[in-house]
């Protein structure tokens, strides 16, 4: 109880903490200006987070698009059709790659990605797509690993139960085993996005930073972290409070995301 | 139970190392702040180290704001910044100039344009020149790379420059290393980073035809230069003041000259 | 239907939110004797053996009302602890379920609970009642191997095992055998027949004929009533209510 | 809708092996990208040496201690704050509204930037609390970060329990508390560790947070009030100040295989509690 208390608790401080310095900013600078204007020049007083908004969902959705499916995949894969001792070496491998530290990625996404993405599709290279492919990458560990957890985690007597009726393979997966194992698998999901609209670093690295709205993805985009990670280690005053409540608004967009996962599963739970 | 005893040992063990380690503690000064002067202090922090046995000194980098900031709060005992114009919350400290620093215009080796005006500078990075055919180069279109807003060396090169408004096309990297793999990297980038950086893999270009080289910034010459300060609370005392007191010693300044930076005077 | 009586049930009225499970239930439990309880699925024999050891305070849709008196106290008295309770009234599941561990924890998991340590103590523990659930000769050299390697009827006598290496007074059984093979039922059967000499058994099952041939009295459940109880011999020959003769003679259900 | 079950199927295994050989193509070369690269410049020296110049030449010993203490310390304090946390919302509370919202808040904290965190820990334990770049710090920072995964995984991981373990469990005498620790802890044991390895792996690879709460010093520590770089900070700012890209890749070869080894040890422990209980 107390220990639960004070975790929660610890929680808490920083959101408070956060929120405390952020909410007044918005407030002085008003929320329409701060949220829908493409204007971010903190020396001139311009402070529009709009190109972040837009920088961080899109490259959040590529990193989502790349990851999820391959993640998913490969986690249904791994678990239903590979033997257990093989099993036993892929797992650990992939766990090793979820503690691969996210600059390594990113660097990689600099010396590698980025220049093939300029010599074969143009642009800058440092781009939208550049940094969904390694936030893709990066999640894939997580959420892979947390899926497979919960797909072993169903019973073997629901697999027998539907080979029994005369499933196939298949069908058993989709039809039994992945709705089973839903809840597992969408919190994997749910880590796996947090990690991507989280991670700092390797977007720095490879997405470019431009504070303008994209075109396409072979653009130069900044995200809502790079924007506060960039110019934290400067900003002192008006803009330090304008980059907590960049802050603010991170944790606002993540709360919705969740809260729109959470009401999926719900939803989908009601209709069974 | 068992289960939580351990870590409270564990928890009590490090408090215990802690504290006994803490009575043989030295003397250690804190400097933070400008990554830009990070390598360098460094370098005079181990000098100064060996000459003073009896005195630790800790490096921490963070950004200009942080050397501010954590000379105002206590948190580090010397500041450590590059800009050209310190913020008015500056302005109860105490600075001392220790060393200049040229910033130089870099492009690709491929790129064959070697010199650009103040004038070229400005209309690019403002994005009104967007081809390097405009500045005497190929038909290709510029790749603009800049640092972060409140950078020092970004603050400083836009205040020499002057009416820069940054084109929203321009690439933003967060270290002077990191503009310059960029501009290795993309055969039509242009970017500005500390001179002491500049190594071989990238061209240096001369600013209204003068070159960034120790001599010409010691002349006075070449225009893009700014100061590097350590603020303290109140002027620095005792072994704060002796530590400054060695960085503008004539053995210090040989060091920052020898490592690519400018001596104070 | 002489001698002491275990349990006294009195007016016992059992809610699942708002439905009712039981409905006025009054029974007198003897004390060493088998009990049977038969009945259709839904008729409410599960949730009224799970009121005896308070297992329904798991479960916070169910209210529980009327009184059930163990050795003439009321188990549902705010001062008693239903985990002292459930020492003393032991429960074997419809399904087997045996923890995840060797045979020898899964026996002595409930002796450890209450500071038992002494090795020899535990070891005679665990043969004793492994014997008396007849599972000790299949089992006696290989007792550190994991419990889940035993098969569904020998899993079961273990949980029947670990049950009594509790030391128990009431041992409550749901339904022990509907998933179990003839020989394993036998099995049980036979070491049930033997156990009542030292505790009181309570037998819920689809089975009629498994109460037929092992309870000493059975009880007949139907639509959340209990509609009859008496001696095995008169519910199984002369029932008195035509349903009962109807569910006895196989007529519905 | 009217296509074979059969054809769906092979169709289906064609695609999952398809992803899942491109998925680990790729997670493969990125191994193999970085020994490539990192791992001729390994050697005794470099592990257990004193950096030089910055990093530029000598070794990366004090990082190296770095790395394993920091993480060290947050998950002895975030384990048993997190896993007591997720059993405390999954067996002694009803699911309710507080249970969500405390769930809720800590899906969205799992989601928030380390930048936050380090910018967090730097305002309160470096300067308010006066800690100073320390390990203390950045320890304390990295708590609450990997804080929110250990109480998810954990949780995920008790629900997963089957219910009748508990039923027998109670039945057989126990309390809630012994119940938790003998029968639900034990058994989602596996699922606790790989959000504990999760955690580890994040705070060994964390640098935002961890550069502005433990500074970057490339000093060895004396004391936990002393100032560490972790061998991630260290990697970030070979690479990124250019200072030496040869280091860097060595650097993170070094890390890499620390993460094997830590997962190995890990594994081998897993293993041979699992062993316990099914042999």
């Amino acid at each position: 109880m107390a220990i639960a208390l004070s975790a929660i608790t610890m929680l808490v401080l920083i959101v408070l903490f956060i929120i405390k310095e952020g909410l007044p900013f918005i407030f002085k600078i008003g929320i329409t200006d701060f949220l829908l204007s493409t204007d971010w020049e903190p020396a001139a007083g311009k402070y529009g987070i709009f190109p972040m908004i837009a920088g961080s969902l899109w490259v959040t959705l590529g990193a989502i698009l790349v990851g999820v499916p391959l993640g998913l995949a490969g986690a249904v894969f791994l678990s239903e059709f590979i033997p257990q001792w093989a099993m036993k070496t892929i797992k650990p491998t992939i766990e090793l790659l979820a503690g691969i530290p996210s600059v390594v990625y990113g660097f990689i996404g600099v010396m590698v990605l980025a220049p093939l993405i300029r010599e074969y599709l143009g642009g800058p290279g440092l781009s939208i797509m550049a940094a969904s492919i390694i936030l893709g990458i990066m999640i894939l560990p997580t959420v892979m690993s947390i899926s497979i957890d919960s797909i072993k985690a169903v019973p073997n007597s629901y697999r027998e139960g539907a080979f029994a009726l005369g499933a196939t393979h298949w069908q058993t997966i989709h039809m039994v085993v992945i709705p089973a194992a839903r809840s597992g698998i969408i919190a994997g999901i749910i880590l796996g996005l947090g990690r991507a609209i989280g991670e700092t670093m390797a977007v720095i690295m490879v997405a470019g930073n431009a504070v303008k709205l994209p075109n396409s993805p072979l653009d130069s985009v900044r995200t809502l972290t790079a924007n506060i990670a960039l110019e934290m280690g400067y900003a002192t005053g008006m803009h330090r409070q304008a980059l907590f409540a960049t802050g603010v608004v991170l944790l606002i967009i993540i709360m919705l995301l969740n809260y729109i996962a959470m009401t999926a599963i719900r939803d989908r739970g009601k209709k069974k | 139970m068992k289960i939580k005893i351990i870590p409270l040992l564990f928890i009590i063990l490090g408090f215990f190392t802690a504290y006994s380690s803490c009575g043989k503690e030295k003397y250690t000064i804190t400097a933070a702040g400008s990554t830009a002067f990070q390598p360098f202090a460094e370098k005079l922090a181990d000098q100064y180290m060996q000459l003073n046995q009896d005195t630790g000194v800790t490096i921490q980098g963070g950004g200009s704001a942080v050397g501010i900031q954590s000379a105002l709060s206590g948190a580090a005992d010397i500041g450590m910044a590059d800009l050209v114009t310190l913020p008015p919350e500056a302005g109860s400290l105490s600075a001392t100039v220790v060393a200049r620093d040229g910033i130089a215009i870099i492009v690709n080796l491929k790129n064959k344009v070697g010199n650009l005006t103040l004038e070229q500078i400005q209309g690019i990075y403002s994005g009104v020149i967007k081809n390097w055919k405009t500045v005497g180069g190929n038909d290709h279109s510029i790749t603009v790379v800049s640092r972060e807003a409140g950078s020092g060396t970004r603050s400083s090169f836009e205040a020499i420059v002057k009416n820069i408004s940054l084109t929203k096309e321009a690439i933003i990297q967060d270290s002077n290393g990191t503009v310059r793999e960029t501009v290795i990297n993309d055969a039509n980038a242009v970017g500005y980073l500390s001179h002491g950086l500049v190594n071989d893999k990238i061209k240096q270009v001369s600013v209204n035809g003068v070159p960034c080289m120790t001599d010409e910034i010691i002349k006075g010459r070449y225009i893009l230069v700014r100061p590097i300060f350590l603020l303290t609370k109140g002027a620095p005392k005792g072994k704060v003041k002796n530590l400054i007191d060695y960085i503008l010693s004539s053995q210090g300044q040989e060091t920052i000259k020898s490592s690519g930076l400018i001596p104070a005077k | 239907m002489e001698g002491d009586y275990k349990f006294r049930i009195n007016n016992l009225n059992v809610f699942w939110g708002k439905a009712q499970a039981l409905r006025s239930i009054s029974i007198d439990i003897p004390a060493n004797r088998i009990l049977g309880i038969i009945g259709p699925s839904g008729s409410g024999k599960t949730v009224f053996l799970r009121s005896l050891n308070r297992m329904n305070d798991l479960v916070p849709e169910i209210s529980v009302e009327g009184r059930i008196l163990l050795d003439g106290e009321d188990i549902y008295h705010p001062d008693v602890d239903p985990v002292k309770l459930r020492k003393r009234v032991g429960m074997v599941f419809a399904l087997p379920v045996p923890l995840p561990a060797s045979i020898y924890d899964n026996i002595v998991f409930s002796p450890s609970l209450f500071r038992i340590r002494d090795r020899k103590k535990l070891n005679h523990l665990v043969e004793t009642s492994l014997t008396s659930a007849f599972l000790w000769d299949e089992v006696k050299d290989r007792l550190k191997t994991s419990a889940l390697r035993l098969s569904g009827g020998q899993q079961q006598r273990l949980c029947l095992a670990r049950v009594l290496a509790m030391e128990p007074e009431v041992i409550l059984l749901d339904e022990p055998c509907s998933g179990l093979d003839p020989i394993s039922t036998a099995a049980i059967e036979d070491a049930l027949g033997i156990l009542k000499k030292n505790f009181t058994i309570i037998l819920v099952t689809n089975n009629t004929k498994q109460a037929a041939r092992v309870a000493d009295n059975t009880a007949f459940f139907l639509m959340s009533e209990m509609i009859e109880y008496g001696a095995t011999e008169q519910i199984f020959t002369m029932p008195r209510d035509k349903r009962t003769n109807d569910y006895v003679t196989g007529r519905f259900g | 809708m009217t296509v074979h079950p059969r054809y769906t199927q092979t169709i289906a295994i064609f695609v999952l092996t398809l992803l899942t050989v491109l998925t680990l193509a790729v997670l493969v070369f990125i191994i193999v990208f970085v020994f490539g690269k990192g791992l001729p410049y390994i050697s005794y020296d470099f592990l257990f040496a004193k950096p030089e110049d910055m990093g530029r030449s000598g070794g990366i010993f004090p990082t190296l201690i770095g790395t394993v203490i920091l993480p060290l310390f947050a998950i002895i304090i975030a384990t048993p704050l997190g896993v007591g946390t997720a059993v405390y919302l999954t067996e002694y509370t009803r699911e309710n509204r507080i249970t969500r919202i405390i769930r809720f808040g800590a899906d969205c904290l799992a989601g928030i930037p380390s930048i936050i965190f380090g910018l967090f820990g730097f305002i309160f334990f470096v300067t308010t609390l006066r800690m100073g770049w320390s390990i203390m710090s950045g320890s304390l920072t990295l708590v609450f970060m990997i804080l929110p995964t250990i109480i998810r995984t954990s949780e995920e991981a008790i629900k997963a329990v089957p219910y009748s373990y508990r039923e027998v469990s109670f039945s057989l005498g126990a309390t809630l508390w012994q119940t938790v620790r003998k029968v639900v802890l034990p058994n989602a044991l596996p699922g606790i560790v790989t959000g504990i390895m999760l955690s580890i792996g994040r705070s060994i690879g964390e640098t935002a947070a961890v550069i502005f709460t433990a500074g970057s010093s490339l000093r060895m520590p004396h004391s936990i009030f002393d100032s560490i770089r972790t061998m991630s900070v260290h990697f970030y700012i070979l690479a990124r100040e250019g200072i030496s890209n040869k280091n860097a890749y060595a650097t993170a070869a070094v890390l890499i295989i620390s993460i094997l080894i830590i997962n190995l040890i890990s594994y081998w422990m897993m293993n041979m509690f699992i062993a316990k209980k099914t042999k």
